[in-house]
């Protein structure tokens, strides 16, 4: 087994040391110290269940090396929901629009959507679709998903195609 | 205040020889040491109590001894634990009334913790096997990096809580002379429940020659700053010939004589009352003890 | 059991020497989109990770005098969304655009996709296409190696144990294509991709063309025959049919998960059909656009 | 027609937002996986390396040694290592429907990952590498991977304790097929075959169990069966009341939670380590170990009159079961009885038969064995209708059922036929776009249009019934107590929805406590798309008599408030305000005199009246589904399903000839829920159900005799934002089903219909007929290029 | 404050942890090795809930440092039982119902264990006084008592 090593975040605004392996994913040292929203649904990268902000740009955790983000800023939809405006405004639209079923797939969504939002994202369904074709749903058929974002898009004034 | 964490922080130091121990105290400042813990701890959680350096000797082994010397003396070693000694068979034989106060001290698991120096260094004015002792006309020696040096046990206590040791000094060892040929004792202890601290206890050591005694020392806890040597008390009794007259007489004195005060075990005024009973008691078992008849 | 140390290279000096003292043990790491699941799978152990996502030097996109530089650490989003990319090299920027999903996007680089070299790789049919050249460094020393040598085989590239990939160069071309066809529109490894670019005269001949298939063979490839088929000549039906049949003997496709080498060597023609005539402006008639 | 007369509701049809919705947004929704307790150790299980071998020895010295390693159990370790499976039914069935259901393997090794093996380790990594240390003594068997070449004599025999790979055999028919031929101007025989489906949930199998003080092993896992606990107390040999699933809501199921996933490992082991054990399948492990749709091999005989009147139909299927029976006989059931499917043939006859294998087994997939027939006989209609010449739309709108139509066994179904009003709004949709050749950018363009009908509810031999129990709290707002696992439908709620509508309550004032298998009343499996249907009237029977205590109260008291008349005499009532119990209402947390609405009481008032007279405030109501006797299997009669939903879905495609990549660009989506209750969540079983079934177009396991290539989700690909269309969805509400309000069952009905509109569509564009479920861009290029030959 | 690496043997399994010095015993065994069987009652020596035995001696847990109890043989109320199979107090205590909230008699039954091991043949009085350091709130001590009497029984029968 490799040793641990301390590894210092900023996890949801709050300074935090762990102690990781070498190879630890930035999903595990999440996970594992009870972030739990952060989901796990492949630890491959192919399913977006494990997505959160990192300085500010939506990766998926489970492919991204613990050590390398040291130092840097990690907010999970848990955090934003609490911190971010934006955030808030997402997961109202989420639960008015339906946009929820199990609900194992909407927190990495929902940090997608912030992500899109963030930079810039435009009230065009087909952008939207593009946004979070990182994250997958097997409930919904995306439908609501698209309207929740593309609600939140057009109350924040963006552009409507 | 909670008494569920100690809230207090300190550094933990445990030295494996009395030597080093020695040097701890001389060196550093506000050092503590632990050895049951048992009043100790309690102090740290309630009582504010607080050390930079909390030192635990229970690494050396040489102070954990309970064993007669050459000469008869019977020596206690720093560590030696309430519970060991209350069944050490000499304690039993030459010493009844220490193994009676030792038996009614706290509870089975406090006695197995707790040590016969740690109940001194407390300097209770309550403390239980310091009123026999001082019957036992007990020498107390406190060693330190200067040297050792021996106290009477009767002059080691100076208020609740502060004892003759200097800041660099341990108390090693407790002698307790070979006691005499017909002599008797006896200690009474009264408390509220059981293992609850006394309210008053009494110790009495007399020496019988014929129908009077030639030796009498009378001790009392709780009923003054520190336990406490009735010297004139004890000077009534010797030399008379022993009539339960005699023994009323001194109870009597003994009672008038000593200031106590209030506290949430009892009042002064019950203290008062019942120092003289206790005393009438003691002082008629320790004569039978010693042979004596009334 | 897993068994890994990692350090982090503050820069590029730092990297390099790391590299030279680690060597066969060395593991860079910067997206570590392919890193992290080789390393869960077990494919890669007993390594020291080089931790270099946060040496800044290693990302950017420059252009000067006609020329494109884009550092081995610049991630694939900021490529998919780079106007000067969109209008100088359409193929990378194409690539970019349907490199898996924007959320891997943000982590992958374009010097860990071509580094991992899967025959699939998104930005080489691109870069081959663009003739690009790989800026190599090593403790103490720098190389270039055209795109078309860099690759040797399946995750098998030309980089030495202790090298690190620092940019990759290519001259801008507006008249550059690339076409994916994948079984889903995100996060589909390609079952056969297709770049192009080239340079015409004022009459509309090919004076100078660069054709590149990924997913046909052990590594990305480039179409000489089918390059051959169309250098100096205008673009017609009959040039197109020529195109499509030299295709054939630039590709040597397998059988795999996603789709079969029959399917493949249908499919490369019809898509460098389409690059090409996209390169040249042509609206290709059965395009089919995404 | 049952249709309750409730006209003007509050609640009821709204978009009503969750219980659960906020948590699941802000990410504090707590799943299987997400609890971890002092001490806990990682479970993990060895898996069979081959698909079919016989298990010759099992050495576990060298795992038990490493240091760390608390507990190594084989087949040996497990009290009961086989038991009969179950499925929650209330009813013992036997006859061949409970199959074997078998721990860890013993014997004949029956499929790849077939557990061999228990570990408990404190680390996972640890729990890893004991597995590795386990030595597996394989003698390697050839196998039988096709249910078809299973059936044949002399064939591998897969299970060590049958003599034969039949599972069972059942037929179903009507009127008379062999004399039927000859009145037909046109037969077609087809054989369509349905492709092994995953289920791919986001959430793999995972959750805990511990050993409580009192000895109960309690379990925290997500399961859509709570009824579970009876098997594994058996296999535990414990009483029924030691194994308790405290359940967790679900990230998915779609059927692939119905069956035993970690449960009985987790008990197992905590019982061997006495430490809390935590076991999470990675996703390799669950597509390889779960159960799949059944793949299905279907031939279809059809005649029919040249002016388009269907006239007899032979169906016959072979189910593939796998290597363990789980939900084969009921998926044959359903199959069998959806043979002809929602079409009036007046001469019908199918006949299944389903087989053992070395695949992975077969057990629920959304659809549950009525999607494969409906995708088989659907695109038959549909070829049948291009070689009459006619659209695809009359031709079906002449023979779909109707009101009063019997089903193939012979029974009328009560709930209202609505399939010729939803051919026609689709139809009708579809055709906004006009239909073209070619697209601008040079897409051949195709539409197709299909109808499909699926039961819901359990069978009725089953005995199915469903409890829910409701408290009046002091302060006005209700407790209600469901054991209902919430697989993301909306189970829950839509219950609190119903108990909000009935007592005039906000939604917000009753709270839901679910899926807790011991202190929660059994509502039975979230299976069948039944939910709704039973517990949501178990619900308003639960509501009944307390809604009845608390009309007689306010009664009285509005009587006491309003209508004294003082006289001399003292009081007086006035005569005719006798009945004032029939005639109030519930609404607005108060209940009012519906004649004088300014005659009211608070709801909290009441409440509080019955409480102090010692009146009960609690009661727990459980409604029964119509129940049968088990029918005989070789001649099916009667009712089977308790009623149908019916859908109909048009897709319009567009296929890039010279790749062969095809994306949808409209698909319309139309059902008859009967009464949309939470219209938000009965739209998202729609447009989720749309996706899922048109994923199973594109989705390919990649099976080769018994192993699945594509095992993880890069290569087993699902729809993804982009892949998806938008789904315009029509709900149309006949309120003719028997649940709550008149309203159908749709979970699973919305999963149908739409396989067959696209390959219709597909099949429209191209010109060439597809079989099989799967049609991959390779799959149309290599039709397209056949074409082109045949053409020249 | 210090920190200290530090052994404990406890219950046959031996554990190693770093401990702050002003750590208490009962809070380590409590919240880093998860026994919880002994209790916090009084927190100052008198109650007895928080009762261990250090080698065969009944100890109070929340008295000790647990710095200070590096390496010593340590048993508590859960290491009492030999798998399914209570020791005698235990059983005793079962069989004469002398447990009804039952906080106190992890403490009861350390110390009546040592008791018994110091005197298999006690008398009424000896087991009085040696349990007079364990409070209890609900039984008033007469079915404990009769349950060490009962144990002892028992257990010369045994022998």
């Amino acid at each position: 087994m490799s040793n641990l090593l301390p590894l210092t975040l900023k996890v949801n605004g709050e300074e935090k040391t762990f102690l990781a392996s070498p190879h630890a994913s930035l999903l595990r040292v999440l996970r594992d110290n009870y972030y739990w929203d952060v989901k796990c649904g492949c630890e491959e990268g192919d399913c977006g269940t494990c997505t959160v902000l990192l300085d500010g740009k939506a990766v998926k955790s489970c492919i991204t090396l613990a050590h390398n983000c040291a130092g840097h800023e990690v907010w999970t939809d848990k955090g934003l929901g609490y911190n971010d405006e934006i955030t808030r405004m997402i997961q109202d639209a989420f639960v008015e629009c339906g946009s929820i079923q199990c609900g194992f797939c909407t927190p990495g969504m929902i940090v997608a959507a912030k992500h899109y939002i963030d930079h810039g994202g435009i009230a065009d369904r087909k952008e939207i679709r593009k946004a979070i074709s990182g994250n997958l749903c097997r409930c919904t058929g995306y439908n609501k998903i698209v309207d929740a974002i593309y609600k939140v898009a057009v109350e924040l004034g963006r552009e409507v195609r | 205040m909670t008494t569920r964490i100690l809230a207090t922080e300190f550094d933990y130091l445990k030295p494996a020889t009395l030597e080093e121990a020695l040097k701890i105290l001389a060196e550093k400042e506000n050092v503590r040491i632990l050895a049951g813990g048992t009043d100790v701890i309690v102090k740290m959680k309630v009582a504010g109590m607080t050390c930079d350096y909390l030192m635990d000797i229970k690494g050396i082994d040489a102070l954990d001894y309970a064993k007669l010397d050459d000469k008869g003396v019977f020596h206690i070693g720093a560590l030696a634990k309430l519970s060991h000694l209350e069944k050490d068979p000499v304690i039993a034989e030459r010493y009844p009334a220490l193994k009676e106060a030792f038996h009614l001290m706290a509870s089975i698991s406090v006695r197995n913790m707790a040590t016969m120096a740690g109940n001194f260094c407390n300097a209770s004015p309550v403390a239980d096997s310091v009123v026999p002792s001082i019957c036992y006309n007990a020498v107390l020696t406190l060693a330190s990096v200067r040297g050792e040096r021996t106290v009477p046990v009767e002059k080691f206590f100076l208020a609740p809580g502060v004892t003759v040791m200097e800041k660099d000094e341990m108390l090693v060892d407790i002698a307790l002379p070979q006691p005499e040929a017909n002599s008797g004792d006896a200690f009474i202890k009264k408390t509220r429940v059981r293992p609850d601290i006394a309210k008053i206890s009494v110790g009495a050591r007399v020496i019988r020659d014929g129908e009077k005694a030639c030796f009498c020392r009378i001790a009392m806890g709780a009923i003054a700053a520190t336990p406490a040597y009735l010297e004139e008390t004890s000077a009534l009794f010797v030399g008379k010939k022993v009539t339960p007259e005699l023994i009323a007489e001194v109870a009597a004195h003994a009672s008038a004589s000593i200031r106590p005060i209030d506290d949430n075990r009892t009042t002064a005024e019950y203290r008062v009352a019942i120092a003289e009973v206790l005393t009438k008691d003691a002082l008629t078992e320790a004569w039978r003890n010693a042979g004596g008849e009334l | 059991m897993k068994n890994f140390e990692f350090i982090k290279a503050p820069d590029v000096k730092a990297a390099l020497a790391l590299l030279d003292k680690e060597k066969d043990h060395a593991y860079l790491v910067a997206g570590s989109t392919n890193a992290m699941v080789d390393i869960r799978a077990g494919k890669v152990n007993d390594r020291t990770l080089i931790g270099i996502r946060d040496i800044d030097a290693l990302s950017g996109i420059k252009f000067s005098r006609g020329k494109i530089t884009i550092g081995a650490g610049t991630t694939i989003s900021e490529i998919a969304n780079s106007a000067l990319l969109a209008k100088k090299a359409p193929a990378l920027f194409q690539a970019a655009n349907d490199f898996a999903d924007p959320t891997t996007r943000n982590s992958a680089t374009i010097g860990g996709n071509i580094a991992n070299a899967s025959p699939a790789a998104d930005t080489a049919p691109p870069l081959l296409a663009l003739k690009a050249e790989v800026i190599i460094a090593k403790k103490g020393s720098k190389r270039r190696v055209p795109m078309e040598d860099f690759f040797l085989g399946v995750n098998k590239t030309v980089l030495e144990k202790d090298e690190l990939i620092l940019a990759v160069e290519f001259s801008a071309n507006p008249h550059s294509a690339f076409y994916k066809v994948g079984l889903r529109n995100a996060m589909a490894i390609s079952v056969v991709t297709a770049a192009a670019s080239v340079r015409k005269d004022r009459d509309g001949k090919i004076t100078d063309v660069a054709i590149a298939l990924g997913s046909v063979a052990p590594k990305p490839v480039r179409a000489y025959n089918a390059e051959k088929a169309v250098l100096g000549k205008k673009l017609d039906d009959k040039v197109i049919a020529d195109l499509m049949k030299a295709v054939a003997k630039d590709i040597s496709p397998i059988d795999d998960v996603r789709a079969s080498a029959e399917y493949r060597k249908d499919v490369a023609p019809v898509i460098v059909k389409r690059v090409l005539c996209k390169s040249c402006g042509i609206c290709a008639n059965e395009g089919g656009t995404k | 027609m049952t249709i309750t007369e409730k006209k003007n509701f509050r609640l009821v049809g709204n978009r009503v937002p969750r219980h659960d919705a906020i948590a699941k947004a802000r990410g504090e929704q707590l799943y299987s996986d997400d609890w971890v307790m002092p001490n806990m150790l990682y479970g993990k299980v060895l898996r069979s390396k081959y698909p079919s071998a016989i298990l010759k020895g099992i050495d576990t010295s060298k795992a038990k040694a490493l240091p760390g390693v608390h507990a190594v159990l084989t087949w040996e370790d497990v009290p009961l290592n086989q038991e009969v499976t179950k499925f929650g039914q209330m009813r013992d069935v036997g006859g061949g429907f409970e199959g074997l259901y078998k721990v860890l393997a013993h014997g004949k090794i029956r499929s790849k990952a077939e557990p061999i093996a228990l570990v408990a380790a404190e680390t996972q990594e640890l729990a890893e590498e004991a597995c590795k240390l386990i030595e597996v003594d394989y003698e390697v068997t050839e196998g039988v991977y096709d249910p078809r070449e299973a059936l044949k004599d002399g064939a591998y025999l897969v299970s060590s304790e049958d003599d034969t790979n039949r599972i069972m055999d059942t037929m179903i028919r009507m009127g008379d097929v062999d004399s039927a031929w000859d009145k037909c101007d046109l037969i077609v025989e087809n054989d369509f075959y349905a492709t092994p489906h995953d289920h791919a949930y986001l959430e793999t199998e995972s959750g805990m169990a511990w050993i409580d003080e009192n000895g109960v092993i309690t379990m925290r896992v997500g399961t859509q069966v709570l009824e579970h606990y009876r098997t594994i107390a058996n296999v535990m040999k414990m009483p029924h009341t030691k194994i308790r699933n405290m359940g967790v809501p679900m990230g998915g199921g779609f059927g692939g939670k119905e069956d035993i996933t970690v449960e009985t490992f987790l008990c197992l082991l905590t019982a061997a380590t006495r430490r809390p054990v935590k076991m999470v399948w990675s996703r390799e492990e669950s597509i390889e170990c779960h159960s799949k749709r059944h793949p299905e091999y279907l031939h279809y005989k059809t005649g029919v009159t040249k002016d388009g009147h269907v006239v007899a139909q032979e169906v016959n299927i072979v189910l593939d079961g796998g290597s363990y029976t789980y939900c084969t006989p009921w998926v044959q059931m359903y199959s069998t009885m959806n043979g002809a499917g929602c079409y009036h043939f007046p001469n019908s006859r199918c006949t299944s038969v389903s087989a053992f294998t070395n695949n992975t087994f077969s057990s629920a997939n959304r659809g549950f064995g009525a999607t494969q027939t409906n995708f088989s006989y659907d695109r038959q209609m549909d070829i049948i209708a291009k070689k009459l010449g006619m659209s695809p739309y009359e031709f079906r709108r002449m023979n779909v059922l109707r009101n009063g139509d019997p089903q193939h066994t012979g029974f009328v179904p009560q709930g209202h036929v609505a399939l010729t009003e939803l051919l026609d709004v689709v139809w009708e949709k579809l055709n906004e776009v006009p239909k073209v050749d070619y697209l601008p950018d040079g897409r051949k363009f195709g539409r197709g249009i299909a109808c499909a009908q699926m039961g819901y509810g359990r069978l009725c031999f089953l005995h199915d019934n469903s409890r829910v129990a409701l408290r009046l709290e002091l302060d006005g707002t209700v407790t209600l107590r469901a054991g209902v696992p919430d697989l993301g439908g909306g189970q829950g709620s839509v219950l609190a929805q119903i108990a909000a509508e009935e007592f005039g309550l906000p939604i917000e004032d009753v709270h839901p406590y679910v899926m807790d298998t011991h202190l929660t009343p059994l509502c039975g499996t979230t299976t069948a798309t039944r939910q709704l249907y039973m517990s949501g009237n178990a619900c308003i029977e639960a509501c009944k008599p307390l809604k009845a205590a608390l009309a007689r109260k306010a009664a009285e008291i509005i009587k006491a408030t309003w209508w004294p008349v003082t006289t001399e005499a003292g009081y007086e009532w006035e005569p005719d305000i006798a009945n004032i119990e029939g005639q109030l209402e519930f609404h607005d947390r108060k209940i009012y005199y519906a004649p004088d609405p300014q005659k009211c009481v608070d709801f909290k008032t009441v409440v509080a009246h019955i409480s102090n007279e010692g009146g009960e405030l609690f009661n727990e109501g459980q409604f029964n589904a119509p129940a049968v006797e088990v029918p005989d299997l070789s001649d099916i009669k009667g009712q089977i399903l308790p009623d149908m939903t019916y859908t109909c879905h048009g897709v319009d495609v567009a296929v890039d000839e010279e790749t062969g990549e095809y994306e949808i660009l409209r698909l319309i989506a139309a059902i008859d829920c009967g009464k949309a209750i939470n219209r938000n969540s009965c739209e998202g079983q729609v447009e989720g159900g749309a996706i899922y079934n048109l994923g199973w177009v594109r989705e390919d396991l990649h099976w080769e005799n018994g192993i699945t290539k594509a095992n993880n989700f890069s290569t087993y690909l699902i729809p993804t934002a982009v892949d998806a269309p938008d789904v315009e969805t029509i709900l149309l509400e006949s309120r003719g089903g028997i649940g709550p309000y008149g309203a159908k069952g749709v979970g699973e009905p919305a999963d149908n219909s739409i396989c067959p509109a696209t390959v219709n569509a597909l099949s429209d564009a191209v010109g060439v007929e597809f079989f099989c479920t799967n049609v991959k861009p390779e799959d149309v290029l290599k039709a397209i290029k056949e074409k082109n030959k045949k053409n020249k | 404050m210090s920190k200290h690496d530090i052994t404990l043997n406890v219950n046959g399994k031996k554990y190693e942890l770093t401990v702050e010095s002003n750590e208490l015993l009962l809070n380590v065994l409590r919240e880093r090795l998860y026994l919880t069987g002994s209790k916090y009652g009084c927190g100052i020596a008198e109650c007895g809930a928080c009762t261990i035995l250090k080698d065969d001696e009944s100890y109070f847990a929340c008295m000790v440092p647990a710095v200070a109890a590096d390496g010593w043989n340590i048993t508590t109320v859960e290491g009492l039982a030999d798998g399914d199979k209570l020791n005698p107090v235990q059983q005793a205590f079962i069989d004469n119902s002398a447990i009804q909230c039952g906080f106190c008699v992890p403490g009861m039954v350390v110390t009546s264990t040592a008791l018994l091991r110091e005197n298999p043949d006690p008398d009424e009085d000896f087991v009085k006084d040696y349990l007079r350091g364990n409070f209890c709130r609900c039984t008033g001590y007469v079915a404990m008592v009769k349950s060490v009497l009962d144990a002892a029984g028992k257990m010369k029968e045994a022998k």
